[in-house]
C-alpha cells in the first residue's frame, strides 16, 4: 500500500496519456502512408488504366485515356524518389489530388468527415444508452431471464454480418413500419438506422461488458458498505453502482472504437451515407490510391482520437486510471 | 423502567443445509455496553456477525432471535434488519480501504450518509462531514480519493461513514487486522471514544491486545459455539477453557524470547549493504542505510509504514536495485541462497497449478531430493494429500508452511521474512514462527523479518535495522 | 455481506471435482457436430459444390436437397459443407495465426520492458488504429487470387489484441509475489511462463480467439462486399453471405444458411467457456 | 446478500431503456414539412427522388456529365429520340458539304443558360473545343478544327466521318454557360440550358433541381417542380428506398430486386431493352483460341437461355446474335441463332485435337486446356455469369479461372495482351449511332472493349465504309450491315452471351414515366404527380 499525499496528479496522468496518443496519430500517418505507397505500386493491373476507369466509366476507358492519365499523373516515375516525394508531401498534410474525381483529397475529406463524425458519434451514444443499461438490468440478476436474453442476442448479433443487420432493420422500420428512411441523408432521421445499425453491434457487447461490471460490484465491498450504511438498493446503485459500472463500460469503449471504424465503412456503403467509409470503399473500387490513403488516415486519426476522448473520460470516472494506478 | 439491551442473541444458529456452522449463541449488550468476539478466523464469528446484520449468503439458514434496541426479530427474517442498517445497527467492515467507493472523494462519502440515511439537507450534510473529518485529523483527506488513503485514514473514514447517522449499536469486524501498534493505538481510541459518545460496540477481533484494552464482556468462539464467555478482565486473566488459555499463549506478548543465535563476532557477513538508499517517485524511501548480516542473525526492519521495509528487504534479496549504495553478497553463495517469505501466502504459489506439481518442478530444476522434501513437510505437520490441492484450496496456515518448507528445501543463507504472519490467526502465527526458529537454528540461516507487530520483533529479533526518520 | 464472509478453507476444502456444466456440454457437442460437418459434411453429401443446374435455381428445400439450390443451381448443402470445411479451418488458422505472435510478442514486451516494449506497444497501437481493410487489401495487392492471403492479412490486423491482453496481464503477473518467488528459487523463464503466466492467460485468450473466428468470417464477408476476395466458384461462408444477400427475399434460406452455421459456431464457442465472460 | 425490492429499481432502469430507443420521435418531432403518407420523407413531398448507382465524381462533363444530362439540366447540340433518330436539341439544323469534309451546325436563337445569359456561338464553341481537347468521343471522328463562322459551328475534318452528328449527342460534349468555368478552364459550377437547373449539389452523392422557368414552354399543373438525385451504390437499398416509398425512380435494379418489386404493392415496374450486349472478349490470337472451332465449341457450351433465365430473370434476353433487337438497323433477325449443345461442342474439341484427361479437362501435347476469365464487380451480374459460364466450360473440358477485378483490368489486359477471356457488358448505344462503337472494337487492332488479336480484313473494311459513305444507297448500307453482323456470327471473335434489358421501378405517385433506351435522360420534365 503506497500512501500518496499529494492531490491528485489526474491532469499529468491525462498529459502523458495525450502525448502517447499524439505519437499514436504520428505512427499511423507513416504506416498507413507508407502501405499505401506500396499499394500503388503492387496492385496488380496498369494503374493509369484503373484510375481512367474510375474517371470516365469503364465503358470509356480506352488506351488513350490512360496514357493521358499516366502523363498527368507521373506514375512512370522511379520508384524512390516517388517514395521520398510521398513521405515528404504526407508529412506536410498534403494528401494529394483523388485521381478519380482530379480534386484535393483534402477537399473530398472535409466534404466526408461531418456525416462520418454524426453518424458514428450518434451510434456512440446510442450504443452506450441501450447495451450498458440492459447490461446493468442483467446484472442485478445473473442467471435471470433478462441475462439469458440479452446473451443469446448479444451472439446473434455478433454472428451476423452488420450489413444484414441493417438490411433487417430497414425492411421493420422503413419497408413494414414506414416510420424512418431507409437510406440517404437529407431526409428527417435518416441518421437513425445506419446509426442504430452500429449502435446495436457494440451495444451486444458493451451489454455483457456491463453486466459482468455489475455482477461485480454487486459483489464488491464498497457495494456491501454502502448497503449497511443505510443506503437502499436503489441510492446504493445510482451512487456508487452505475459509475462503478461506467469506468469499465468506457474503458472498453476505446476497444469497441476498431468496430466502430470498421463498421462505419459497411454500414455507410448499405446506407448511402456520405461519410469517409463510403468514400474508402469506392476509393477501393477505383483504386484511387491517394484517396485510400486519405480516408485511412481520417478513420485512423478518428480512431485515436475517439480514444483521447475516452481516456480522459476514464481519468475522470475513476481517478485511480488518471493517476496511473490502474494497468 | 429498564433500558433495552442494544443488542440481545437467543439461541442464534447458522446452518448449511443440515450442518451447524454457528450454534447455540446467545448473549446480549447492554445499552453503551462493548461485546468483544474473540476466535480464530473459521471460529464462526464473522458469519455470527453477518447473522446479526441479516446479512448472510443466501445459501445460509439462520435460526433462533434477535433483538436490536429491543425489537425482537426472528433471526430467520433478515430482510427486517435491513431498515435498520445505519440508523440502528452500523457495520464497520474489515479491509476498510475496499469498503470505500474507489471512485468517489471521501468528503462525499461521509456526506452521504448524513444526507441520505441521516436527511439532512445537502449543505448541512457536507457542513457535518467536515465537521467529522476534522475531529479525527482527517480534514486534509476530504478532497482525496480512497486509493490516495493510508490503512488507517480509510479506516477512520469509514467509521465516520458508518456512525453519521447515529446508529446506537456498531459491529466492528477486525479492525486492528495488520496494523502495527500506533495504529492499533489510534483504533482502540477511535472505538473508546465512540463508546463514549453512549455506543454499544460489538467487536469481533483475534486480537487479544485490543479485547483487553476495551474491556467489558468478552466471549471466545470456537468451532462456531461459544465456550466461554465473561467479563473481559476476568476471561483474559483466569480462562478457563483450554482453547482460550492456548489463545492467550499465543499473543506474541507472551511469548517466550528467542536465544540469540551463536554467531562469531568475526564471521564474515552473508550480506553486506552499504549506504543504500532508494525513493519512490519523488519521495525518498529511505538513504544511507548499512547492514551487515552475518549467518544465523535474525534482524528486524521497522520503520512506520511507508518506510520501504518491504523494498529494503528486496534491495538486500537483489529483487530490486538501490538507487544510492551498494548490495554486496559473500562469495561462493548459490544464487539461490536468498529467499524470501511472503506476506499472503496464497498469492506465493502459481495460482491455477497443484502444489505437488510446483514442488515437482523445483525438485527437478535443482535435481534435489524428493524424499528431504517429505521429511521437510512431514517436520512441518503437513499431510501430503494437501500437495494435491490448488494453491487456493489450503488454508493459509498450511499454505504458509509449505512456503517455509519450499524456502528452506534451497537451504537457503539468508530468508527475508515479510510479515509472514500477519494474516493467519494467533495460534497459526505460533506454529509457523516455532518451525522458523527450528529450522533457522538447524540451518545457521540469517532471517531478515519485517512485521508491524513490536511484541514480535521483541522476542525474535537480534537486532533491528531503523528506516524511520 | 461479502467482506465479512470470508470463507475459510477448512469450510470449502472439498475439491470441486472439475465437472462440466451443463452449458458446457451442449457447447462441446455443437461444436462437435459442426466439426463433424465440416469434416465429413462433403463426403457426405456427395455432391459436387460446382455443379450447376440453371434449371434449378432458387429451389426450395426438399427432403433430397434440404438447403435447396443457390442462384446458380447449386446445391446449397453441398456448398455449406465445402464452405464450412474451408471457413472454419481457414478461420481457425488465421487466428491462430494471429494469436501466436501476438502472444509472444505480448511475453516479450511485458518480460523485456524498456525500449523494446515501448517499440512494439507504439507499432501495435498504430496498428490497431489502421483499418483492418488496408492490411488485407495491400496484403491481395501482393498475392492475388485465393482466400489464403486474405485471412493472413485478416490475422495481420487481429494479432494487436492478443499482443495487447497478454502484455498487460503479464506485466501485472510477472510483478506477482508468485513469480517472484519462481524468480527467487531459480527458475527461468519457461517455466515461468508454462506454470504462472500462460494458465492465467489462455483462459483469456481463448475469449478473444473465440470472437476472432467469427470476426475472420465475418471480415471475410465485409471483404466480398467491397468486392475484394471473390473466388468463384469456392463456397466460402462470408463471401457466400454477401453472394447470397441479394436472395434474401425469395430465397431467405439461402443466406441464413451461413449465417445460422456462423451463429452455432459462435453459440457453442460461448457455451464452451467455463464462465461466462464478456468480450 | 437479499435485494431489497430493486423491482422498482429495474423497472425504472427498463423505461430508461425504453427512452434510449426513441430518438425517431424526436427525428419525427423535427419534421415540419407538408403532411405526407410517409411521415418521414414530408421533405420529399413535392420533390421528386431519382435513385441509381452512379456517383458524380466531378462536375466535369467527362465524367459525370451523363447525370446531368439525365436529370435534363444540360443538353447538347443534337439528341435522338427512343428508336435512335437524330433531335434537334441546341442546334436547329445542320448540312454537310458534299466531300463530307465540312459540317456545319446552326444554333437556336434566344436560348439562355439558367444564369440568365444568352447562348452565343462562341460560347458553344468554347465547350466543344474544350471536349475535343480531352479524351472521349470527338477524338475519333478525326476532326481538324471547330470555328465559328456567321453564327454556326463549322467543325472541318481530315476525312468523312459519317456519324459525327451522333458523336455530338453524347453527354461529354454537353454545353455549359462561360461562368461554369474558372480561369483555368476547369469546372466549378453546373450552368446548363435545360428544363431543369441545380439547386443544391453535394458531391458525389446527390444534388437536387428545380424547373428552370427561362426553358419555355407553358407551366402544366402537376408536373414535376423539384426533382433530386441521389446516388446509392447496392441494388438491395435501391430496392428497399423504392418499397419504403422513399425513392419515386430507381434505375439499375438486380434480378432479385426487380423481383422482389414486381409483388410489391408500392412499385410500378418500367422495362426496355437496351442496345447493351454481355459477352465474352477473346483474345484470338492467344494460341489456346486462335482456332475458330475452339471459340465455337465455348459457343456451344453456353447456357445461353439458362443464365437469362435463372441469373436475369428474362429467358429472352438470351443472345442469339451480338447484336439485340434493339439496334433495329443491326440485328438481323434471318441469321441462324447461336446455339447451346454440349455434345457438339465436345465434338469440335475433339476435332481440334484436344483430349480429356483423368480430371476432365482437355489437353493436347502436354498442354492443358485452361483459360482465364476475367470481370468485374461494376456490373453485379457479371461475376455470376461468370461463375456460370465456368461451369459450363468446364463440363466441356475446359479449365476456367475466373479472376474478378476492377472494370479497367479489361483494356489494360488488352493492351498489354495478357487478356485471355474476359466476360465483359458493352454498350452499343453508347452513341446513337453504333458505327463509331463499332469502329472502335473492330478496327485492325481490334478494342479494348471489342475484338482482340482477330485477324480479318473484311469487317474493318466494311465498318469503314459505314462511317465514311454517306453519300451511299440504303439498301448498299443494310447489306454491308447484315455482312458485319454474319462474319461476327460465324468468326465469334466475340461470344455474345446474354442482351440487356434495363428495369426501373417507378412510385404509384408519378405518372408519365418511360424509359430512354440510350439511357440518355431520366425524362422527368415529362412526369407529373398523380
Amino acid at each position: 500500500m503506497t500512501t500518496i499525499s499529494s492531490r491528485a496528479p489526474a491532469w499529468r496522468g491525462i498529459a502523458t496519456a495525450l502525448a502517447q496518443r499524439l505519437l499514436q496519430a504520428v505512427l499511423v500517418a507513416l504506416l498507413v502512408g507508407t502501405l499505401c505507397f506500396f499499394m500503388t505500386r503492387m496492385l496488380p493491373g496498369d494503374m493509369a488504366y484503373r484510375i481512367a476507369a474510375g474517371r470516365y466509366g469503364y465503358d470509356m476507358v480506352t488506351s488513350a485515356a490512360a496514357e493521358a492519365v499516366r502523363l498527368e499523373l507521373g506514375l512512370d516515375r522511379p520508384w524512390l524518389a516517388a517514395l521520398g516525394d510521398w513521405w515528404q508531401r504526407l508529412l506536410q498534410l498534403d494528401l494529394g489530388v483523388s485521381q478519380v474525381t482530379a480534386e484535393p483529397v483534402m477537399v473530398e475529406i472535409e466534404r466526408q468527415l461531418w456525416p462520418t463524425l454524426r453518424l458514428s458519434v450518434l451510434a456512440m451514444f446510442l450504443s452506450l444508452l441501450v447495451g450498458p443499461l440492459l447490461g446493468v438490468l442483467a446484472g442485478l440478476k445473473p442467471g435471470g431471464l433478462l441475462d439469458r436474453v440479452t446473451l443469446a442476442v448479444s451472439v446473434v448479433l455478433r454472428a451476423l454480418p452488420s450489413f444484414l443487420l441493417g438490411l433487417v432493420l430497414v425492411l421493420v422500420f422503413s419497408v413494414k413500419l414506414g416510420i424512418l428512411p431507409a437510406a440517404g441523408h437529407d431526409d428527417h432521421g435518416s441518421i437513425v438506422l445506419p446509426a442504430l445499425t452500429l449502435a446495436l453491434g457494440m451495444a451486444a457487447v458493451s451489454c455483457r461488458v456491463a453486466r459482468d461490471a455489475m455482477v461485480q460490484v454487486r459483489g464488491s465491498a464498497y457495494f456491501a458498505f454502502a448497503l449497511t450504511k443505510g443506503l437502499s438498493m436503489r441510492q446504493a446503485l445510482l451512487r456508487h453502482g452505475l459509475r462503478n459500472v461506467a469506468a469499465p463500460v468506457i474503458a472498453y469503449l476505446g476497444v469497441q472504437l476498431v468496430y466502430l471504424v470498421e463498421g462505419v465503412v459497411l454500414v455507410e456503403t448499405i446506407f448511402a451515407w456520405p461519410g469517409i467509409g463510403h468514400a474508402l470503399v469506392h476509393a477501393i473500387f477505383g483504386r484511387d490510391v491517394p484517396m485510400i490513403q486519405g480516408t485511412a488516415l481520417v478513420l485512423g486519426l478518428m480512431f485515436v482520437l475517439f480514444n483521447a476522448l475516452v481516456d480522459t473520460a476514464c481519468a475522470f470516472i475513476d481517478p485511480r486510471r488518471g493517476a496511473g494506478h490502474a494497468a | 423502567m429498564m433500558t433495552n439491551p442494544a443488542l440481545a442473541v437467543e439461541d442464534l444458529a447458522v446452518l448449511h443445509g443440515e450442518q451447524a456452522l454457528v450454534r447455540d449463541i446467545s448473549f446480549e449488550i447492554p445499552a453503551g455496553g462493548v461485546f468483544t468476539l474473540l476466535g480464530e478466523s473459521g471460529s464462526g464469528k464473522s458469519l455470527l456477525a453477518q447473522a446479526i446484520m441479516g446479512n448472510l449468503p443466501s445459501t445460509l439458514r439462520c435460526e433462533g432471535r434477535v433483538a436490536i434496541g429491543g425489537e425482537k426479530t426472528p433471526a430467520g427474517d433478515q430482510s427486517s434488519r435491513h431498515r435498520g442498517w445505519g440508523r440502528r445497527l452500523a457495520l464497520l467492515p474489515q479491509e476498510p480501504w475496499l469498503a470505500l467507493d474507489p471512485t468517489m472523494m471521501v468528503r462525499a462519502q461521509v456526506a452521504e450518509t448524513y444526507a441520505v440515511v441521516a436527511n439532512e439537507p445537502r449543505s448541512r450534510a457536507r457542513m457535518l462531514a467536515d465537521r467529522a473529518l476534522a475531529s479525527l485529523g482527517l480534514s486534509d483527506a476530504a478532497h482525496k480519493y480512497p486509493f490516495m488513503l493510508s490503512g488507517g485514514m480509510a479506516q477512520r473514514v469509514a467509521f465516520l461513514a458508518t456512525h453519521a447517522a447515529g446508529a446506537p449499536l456498531m459491529i466492528i469486524d477486525e479492525p486492528t487486522k495488520g496494523l502495527d501498534a500506533d495504529r492499533r493505538g489510534e483504533v482502540l481510541e477511535l472505538l473508546r471514544s465512540a463508546q463514549a459518545q453512549g455506543m454499544s460496540l460489538l467487536c469481533i477481533t483475534h486480537d487479544i491486545w485490543l479485547a483487553r484494552a476495551l474491556g467489558g464482556r468478552l466471549a471466545v468462539m470456537l468451532e462456531g459455539a461459544m465456550i466461554e464467555q465473561g467479563e473481559a478482565a476476568e476471561v483474559l486473566a483466569a480462562p478457563r477453557h483450554d482453547y482460550t488459555r492456548r489463545l492467550l499463549a499465543a499473543d506474541p506478548g507472551s511469548w517466550p524470547a528467542w536465544p540469540a543465535p551463536a554467531v562469531a563476532p568475526d564471521a564474515h557477513p552473508i550480506v553486506q549493504v552499504d549506504q543504500v538508499g532508494k525513493s519512490y517517485g519523488r519521495q525518498a524511501l529511505f538513504s544511507g542505510i548499512d547492514a551487515h548480516i552475518k549467518a544465523g542473525e535474525i534482524v528486524a526492519v521497522s520503520g512506520p509504514s511507508g518506510s520501504g521495509k518491504t523494498t529494503f528487504g528486496n534491495i538486500v534479496l537483489g529483487l530490486a536495485r538501490p538507487d544510492s549504495g551498494s548490495v554486496q553478497r559473500a562469495a561462493g553463495l548459490a544464487l539461490t541462497a536468498f529467499q524470501k517469505i511472503q506476506q499472503d501466502p496464497g498469492a506465493a504459489f502459481a495460482p491455477r497449478i497443484r502444489l505437488r506439481q510446483s514442488l515437482l518442478d523445483l525438485v527437478k530444476l535443482h535435481r534435489l531430493d524428493w524424499g528431504v522434501l517429505d521429511a521437510l513437510l512431514a517436520r512441518m505437520r503437513l499431510a501430503p494429500a494437501l500437495l494435491d490441492r490448488l494453491p487456493h484450496q489450503v488454508s493459509g496456515g498450511e499454505l504458509q508452511r509449505i512456503a517455509l518448507a519450499r524456502v528452506l528445501l534451497m537451504k537457503p543463507a539468508l530468508i527475508f521474512a515479510d510479515e509472514p504472519t500477519s494474516r493467519l490467526d494467533p495460534v497459526t502465527q505460533q506454529d509457523v514462527f516455532a518451525l522458523l526458529q527450528e529450522h533457522l537454528r538447524d540451518a545457521r540461516c540469517a532471517l531478515l523479518l519485517v512485521t508491524h507487530d513490536a511484541d514480535i520483533v521483541d522476542r525474535v529479533a537480534g537486532r533491528r535495522i531503523d528506516l524511520g526518520r | 455481506m461479502t467482506t465479512a464472509y470470508s470463507p475459510s478453507s477448512d469450510l470449502v476444502l472439498d475439491e470441486a471435482p472439475r465437472r462440466l456444466g451443463r452449458a458446457q456440454r451442449a457447447g462441446i457437442a455443437l461444436l462437435v457436430v459442426i466439426a463433424l460437418f465440416a469434416l465429413f459434411g462433403p463426403w457426405l453429401v456427395g455432391i459436387d459444390p460446382a455443379r450447376q443446374q440453371l434449371e434449378r435455381f432458387l429451389e426450395a428445400p426438399s427432403l433430397a436437397h434440404p438447403l435447396g439450390f443457390d442462384q446458380l443451381g447449386r446445391s446449397m448443402l453441398a456448398r455449406l459443407a465445402h464452405g464450412a470445411r474451408l471457413s472454419l479451418s481457414l478461420a481457425a488458422i488465421s487466428v491462430l495465426s494471429a494469436a501466436i505472435p501476438g502472444t509472444l510478442l505480448g511475453l516479450l514486451a511485458a518480460w523485456r520492458g524498456g525500449w523494446l516494449e515501448r517499440v512494439l506497444a507504439a507499432f501495435a497501437d498504430a496498428v490497431l488504429a489502421l483499418p483492418g481493410l488496408l492490411l488485407v487489401l495491400l496484403l491481395t495487392a501482393f498475392t492475388p487470387g485465393g482466400f489464403w492471403p486474405l485471412y493472413v492479412g485478416i490475422s495481420l490486423a487481429l494479432w494487436v489484441e492478443y499482443f495487447r491482453v497478454v502484455r498487460a496481464a503479464s506485466r501485472i503477473l510477472l510483478a506477482s509475489p508468485h513469480v517472484e518467488a519462481a524468480r527467487l528459487l531459480g527458475f527461468g523463464p519457461v517455466h515461468i511462463v508454462r506454470r504462472h503466466l500462460l494458465p492465467e492467460l489462455l483462459p483469456r485468450l481463448f475469449t478473444l480467439m473465440r470472437f476472432g473466428f467469427a470476426g475472420a468470417v465475418l471480415a471475410m464477408s465485409a471483404l466480398g462486399f467491397v468486392g475484394v476476395g471473390l473466388q468463384p466458384p469456392t463456397p466460402e461462408l462470408g463471401v457466400m453471405m454477401i453472394e447470397l444477400l441479394p436472395y434474401y427475399g425469395e430465397a431467405p434460406w439461402l443466406i441464413g444458411a451461413p449465417v445460422l452455421l456462423l451463429f452455432l459456431t459462435l453459440l457453442g464457442l460461448l457455451l464452451l467457456a467455463p464462465e461466462r465472460e464478456a468480450a | 446478500m437479499r435485494r431489497p425490492a430493486p423491482v422498482r429499481f429495474r423497472r425504472a432502469l427498463l423505461a430508461a431503456a425504453g427512452t434510449a430507443l426513441l430518438p425517431w420521435h424526436a427525428a419525427r418531432a423535427d419534421d415540419r414539412g407538408q403532411p405526407h403518407s410517409h411521415v418521414f420523407t414530408a421533405a420529399a413531398a413535392d420533390v421528386l427522388t431519382v435513385v441509381g448507382p452512379w456517383e458524380m465524381t466531378g462536375l466535369d462533363p467527362s465524367r459525370a456529365g451523363y447525370m446531368f444530362a439525365r436529370m435534363e439540366v444540360v443538353e447538347t447540340l443534337l439528341d435522338v429520340d427512343g428508336r435512335g433518330r437524330l433531335q434537334i436539341r441546341l442546334a436547329t439544323r445542320w448540312q454537310v458539304s458534299a466531300d463530307g469534309l465540312e459540317w456545319r451546325f446552326t444554333l437556336r436563337s434566344n436560348r439562355r443558360y439558367h444564369d440568365g445569359t444568352e447562348v452565343t456561338p462562341e460560347s458553344v464553341l468554347a465547350c466543344l473545343r474544350r471536349a475535343h481537347g480531352r479524351p472521349g468521343v470527338l477524338s475519333m471522328a478525326g476532326i481538324r478544327s471547330i470555328a465559328v463562322d456567321s453564327g454556326a459551328i463549322v467543325f472541318t475534318m481530315a476525312r468523312p466521318f459519317a456519324p459525327l452528328p451522333y458523336l455530338l449527342t453524347h453527354s461529354s460534349v454537353q454545353i455549359l454557360a462561360p461562368a461554369s468555368f474558372d480561369a483555368r478552364g476547369n469546372v466549378v459550377k453546373i450552368i446548363g440550358t435545360g428544363p431543369f437547373r441545380i439547386t443544391s449539389l453535394s458531391l458525389p452523392q446527390q444534388f437536387n433541381v428545380e424547373r428552370f422557368a427561362g426553358y419555355g414552354g407553358l407551366p402544366i399543373p402537376g408536373l414535376v417542380q423539384r426533382a433530386r438525385y441521389i446516388s446509392v451504390a447496392r441494388a438491395e437499398t435501391r430496392t428497399l428506398l423504392v418499397e419504403s416509398g422513399q425513392a419515386d425512380l430507381a434505375f439499375s435494379l438486380d434480378p432479385p430486386s426487380i423481383r422482389r418489386l414486381q409483388r410489391s404493392p408500392k412499385a410500378v415496374l418500367l422495362a426496355e431493352m437496351l442496345p447493351r450486349t454481355t459477352f465474352i472478349k477473346l483474345n484470338s490470337g492467344h494460341p489456346l483460341l486462335a482456332d475458330v472451332r475452339v471459340r465455337r465449341a465455348i459457343s456451344l457450351c453456353v447456357e445461353r437461355q439458362g443464365i437469362a433465365r435463372a441469373l436475369l430473370r428474362d429467358p429472352d434476353l438470351g443472345a442469339t446474335q451480338l447484336f439485340p433487337p434493339s439496334m433495329r438497323a443491326w440485328h438481323d433477325p434471318s441469321l441462324p441463332p447461336l446455339r447451346t449443345d454440349p455434345l457438339a461442342a465436345r465434338t469440335l474439341l475433339e476435332q481440334a485435337g484436344w483430349r480429356l484427361g483423368a480430371d476432365g479437362i482437355r489437353s493436347r501435347a502436354g498442354t492443358r486446356l485452361a483459360l482465364t476469365l476475367t470481370t468485374f464487380v461494376d456490373r453485379p451480374e457479371l461475376p455470376l455469369i461468370a461463375t456460370a459460364l465456368q461451369e459450363e466450360m468446364r463440363q466441356i473440358g475446359i479449365a476456367v479461372r475466373v479472376v474478378i477485378g476492377n472494370s479497367s483490368d479489361i483494356p489494360a489486359g488488352h493492351r498489354s495482351g495478357a487478356l485471355q477471356m474476359g466476360l465483359v457488358a458493352r454498350n452499343f448505344g453508347n452513341l446513337p449511332d453504333p458505327v463509331a462503337t463499332l469502329l472502335q472494337d473492330f478496327g485492325p487492332e481490334g478494342g479494348d472493349w471489342g475484338a482482340m488479336g482477330w485477324r480479318n480484313g473484311e469487317v474493318p473494311g466494311l465498318l469503314q465504309r459505314l462511317a465514311s459513305g454517306t453519300q451511299a444507297p440504303p439498301a448498299q448500307q443494310q447489306a454491308d450491315r447484315a455482312r458485319v453482323a454474319a462474319v461476327l456470327q460465324s468468326e465469334l471473335p466475340l461470344i455474345p452471351v446474354v442482351w440487356y434489358r434495363q428495369v426501373c421501378a417507378t412510385s404509384l405517385r408519378i405518372d408519365g414515366a418511360s424509359i430512354d433506351p440510350y439511357e440518355r435522360s431520366y425524362r422527368i420534365s415529362q412526369l407529373s404527380w398523380k
